[in-house]
C-alpha cells in the first residue's frame, strides 16, 4: 500500500501536518488541547508526570513533551497551534520555540525577524 | 437591500491582540505596525459596517483534531471570547446576526457549499485581533459579526480556488437580502510566516508584496496558487492566505484599494493589511 | 488498484435493527420484509467488498444541534455503536480503514467538496441498520467501513446534485488508490416516509417505484429533483433519499441490477433495498 | 426583515426543520439529546420537573413535553428525531407518536402502515 497520496510538499525544514501526521500525533495534540482549561493547566502545573499519564503518548512523545523539546515533537506527530499551548502555559514566547527549533538562540530569532525574517533556507 | 460593500484582509497574529490589551502600541517594537492601523481605525470609524462577515480560522480552540469542518458558519446570537490557554482576552464578547447567518448557511449549502452550520462557537484570536485591529478597543463592538471558520491547520485546507468561489457565493447570499445592510467581508492571517520546524521564521516580502499587488487587480490569478506554492513561498502558517480569497471573491470584479499596510515582524510574523472598497 | 464495483441502496429503519437483534426476522409482520433481504445477503456472501463506504445520517447520536456538518468523513480506526436513548445495539464496533479514508478526504477537500473531518464518530442505526441487513449479525463484521455522515434532519440537506457529483468525486479518488480493494459503496436512508406531523405515516410507492426503476438508468435526472419535490412525495424524512445519490455516483455509468426489493411498512417506513454492479 | 429566504415548503401537515425552527427549538431539542446517556434517562425517571429545570425551555416547550404533546412539540420547534428520544424513553412506538401527531389510535396508525401507509393527505 505504496500510495503516494499527497502532492509532494518536500519543503527543507517544514512539516506538512497531513493524515499521517494527525493519526501520528492524535494522543500529543489532544492532550495538549486539554490545556485550554484551566483546571487542567493547574493540574499539570501540579505534576506533569501524573497529568501525562491520563493520555495514550508513547514514551518518546513524553519525553519531548517533559523537556519541550519543541523539534521532536512536531516529529512525533505534534502540530505547532497545539503544542504551542504548553509554550503559552510555560509563559515563553514564539521567539523562544521558533529558536530552538532553528537552531538559535531567542534573541538570536527575535533579531532576525525585526531585520526582516528568515528569507532563505536550506 | 444587503449590499458587500467594504473588503479587508489582515493578519491576525495573537501578538497584536496581547500587544493592544497591554497598551503597548506605542513601544519602539510595536510603534511601526500600529502606525500603519491607524488609517484602517480611521477608514473603519466612517465606513461603519452593519455586518462584518469574517473569515478566519480557529487554532484549536473550537475544534481539535476530533473534528475538522473545513467551512464552519457561527449562526449564533453570541460567541464566547475563547480560553487559548492563558486565559480569555479582556475584550467584549461577539454579537451574531442569526437570522442573517441562517439565510447565508441556507444559501450556500443549496448553492453546493458544504457548510457546517455551528452554534456553540467560541472566537479565538484568529477572529478578534482583526476586530481590535480595526476597532480598537471599544465597550462593546459596534457590529454584528457572523464568524466564518475556515480549516487551515490540518492539510489539505480548502484550495484558494474553492475559498475565492465561496466568497462569490456569499455575495450572490448576501445580495439576495432584503434588509438594508452595509455588509464588510474580512479575509484574516498570512502574510507568509512559518512558526513550526528548521525553517521557523520565514518570512518574504517579495512575494506578500505581489500578493498584495495583485489582490486587487488580479484575483482570478490567485485563486489558481496551489497549497505546495503557499507552503514553499508563504510559509507552512502562511497557507492562511487562502482566506484572503474568501473576502476577495465576496467584493465586486472591481474594487478601490484604500489603505494598505505591511511591517515585519508582529512576533514571527510579516502582518499585511489591505482594505477594499466595492465599485 | 482499488475498485468501486458494488453499489447498496437501502433504508435504515430502527426497527429493523431492533427486529434483527430480537430474532423477530420470522413474525408474520417483518417476514415479507426479511425474505427480500435474503438475496442481498446471498449476494453479499459472493460479493466480499475488502471495504464499504457507507453514506448515512446521524439521527442526533454523534451530532446534536451545536454543530451541523454538511458531509462526515469518519477516518478513525473504530466506530463505537451509538447509545440513542435506549443502549447500544448489541452488534460488534464498527471497524474504519483510516489510510484509505484519509486519502479519500484530502482528495476530496482538493476536489473542492468541504468535508468534515470526523475521528470521534459513534455511528448510530443509519449505518448499523444497513449493515445488518446484509450481513446479519455476524460475530465482527467481515468488512471495513468508512462511514460518510450526510446531514439529512436540519435543512437544508445537500442538493440531490451535490450528493451525486460527491459520489463521483469518491470514485475518482478510489480509483488513484494503489492497493488492490474492492470497494462497495451504500447510500442508506427512505424510501418516502414522514415520521412527523399530521401527515405523519405518509407513503408514496408510485414515487418509490419510479426512482428505484430509474436510479439505475437515469441517476443524473434524478440528481435534479428538488428539496421541495422530495419532501413532498417522498415525505419529510424521505428527503434521505439524497443519499441514494452519493452511492449511484460512485458507480460506473452503466451499472447492472442485481436485487431489488420493496416492501411497505417498515415501522412507519416504505422500506426499499437495491444493489447494483458497476460495469 | 421580511425576506422570505426559504423556497416555499408549504406542504400541509409537515413541519421543515428550518433555521428559524432550530433556533425556536434549540433548547428543547439539546434536553432531549441529553437523554441519550443513562444517567441522564436516570435523572429525567427521577424526576421528570426537575431534570427540566436545568433547560431553558419556554412553558409551552416545558408543558409540552411533560404532557407528551408530540405535535406541539413540533410546533415550538422540536425536532422528531430529538424529541423521540422521549418516547424511546417511554417505551412507546413510533406508531403511538404517529397516530397521535394524526389524531388516529396506535392500532389504526398501524394497521394503516400495514394497508400501505398514508396515501393521500389535505
Ligand atoms: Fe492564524
Ligand atoms: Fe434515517
Amino acid at each position: 500500500m505504496a500510495t503516494k497520496r499527497l502532492p509532494q510538499h518536500d519543503i527543507p525544514g517544514t512539516y506538512v501536518f497531513d493524515g499521517a501526521h494527525h493519526r501520528k500525533g492524535y494522543a500529543l495534540n489532544m492532550m495538549c488541547m486539554t490545556l485550554n482549561v484551566p483546571e487542567n493547566r493547574d493540574a499539570f502545573r501540579a505534576d506533569e508526570e501524573a497529568y501525562l499519564d491520563k493520555f495514550d503518548l508513547t514514551p518518546e512523545q513524553r519525553r519531548s513533551v517533559l523537556e519541550r523539546d519543541w523539534l521532536e515533537m512536531l516529529r512525533l506527530g505534534g502540530n505547532i497551534y497545539y503544542t504551542f499551548k504548553i509554550a503559552a502555559f510555560d509563559g515563553v514566547s514564539m521567539q523562544h520555540v521558533g529558536g530552538q527549533m532553528s537552531g538559535i538562540t531567542e534573541d538570536e530569532f527575535t533579531q532576525m525577524m525585526i531585520n526582516g525574517g528568515r528569507n532563505s533556507f536550506g | 437591500m444587503a449590499e458587500v460593500k467594504f473588503g479587508v484582509a489582515t493578519s491576525h497574529v495573537p501578538a497584536i491582540g496581547v500587544a493592544i490589551d497591554n497598551g503597548k502600541e506605542d513601544e519602539p517594537y510595536w510603534a511601526p505596525l500600529f502606525e500603519g492601523y491607524e488609517g484602517a481605525r480611521k477608514w473603519m470609524a466612517d465606513a461603519r459596517p452593519d455586518v462584518v462577515i469574517l473569515a478566519y480560522n480557529d487554532h484549536a480552540s473550537a475544534f481539535d483534531l476530533s473534528l475538522i469542518p473545513t467551512f464552519a458558519i457561527g449562526v449564533a446570537d453570541e460567541f464566547p471570547i475563547a480560553d487559548e490557554g492563558y486565559g480569555p482576552r479582556d475584550i467584549p464578547p461577539v454579537f451574531g446576526y442569526p437570522e442573517l447567518a441562517w439565510h447565508l448557511a441556507e444559501s450556500l449549502i443549496l448553492d453546493e457549499f458544504d457548510m457546517t452550520i455551528v452554534t456553540d462557537l467560541p472566537v479565538d484570536h484568529g477572529l478578534t485581533v482583526p476586530m481590535s485591529i480595526v476597532y480598537g478597543k471599544p465597550e462593546t463592538w459596534p457590529v454584528r459579526v457572523i464568524p466564518l471558520a475556515v480549516n487551515v491547520i490540518q492539510y489539505p485546507p480548502p484550495t484558494a480556488r474553492r475559498c475565492y468561489d465561496l466568497g462569490r457565493a456569499i455575495r450572490r447570499a448576501v445580495h439576495q437580502w432584503d434588509e438594508d445592510l452595509t455588509v464588510a467581508v474580512f479575509g484574516t492571517g498570512g502574510m507568509s510566516h512559518q512558526l513550526q520546524g528548521e525553517r521557523a521564521g520565514w518570512v518574504n516580502t517579495p512575494f506578500d508584496t505581489s500578493y498584495l499587488n495583485r489582490l486587487g487587480s488580479e484575483p482570478e490569478a490567485l485563486a489558481e496558487v496551489t497549497h505546495t506554492e503557499l507552503l514553499k513561498e508563504a510559509g507552512s502558517e502562511g497557507i492562511e492566505l487562502v482566506m484572503w480569497l474568501i473576502m476577495r471573491g465576496a467584493m465586486s470584479r472591481e474594487v478601490r484599494e484604500v489603505h494598505r499596510h505591511y511591517h515585519v515582524p508582529a512576533s514571527n510574523t510579516a502582518a499585511g493589511l489591505i482594505i477594499f472598497e466595492g465599485t
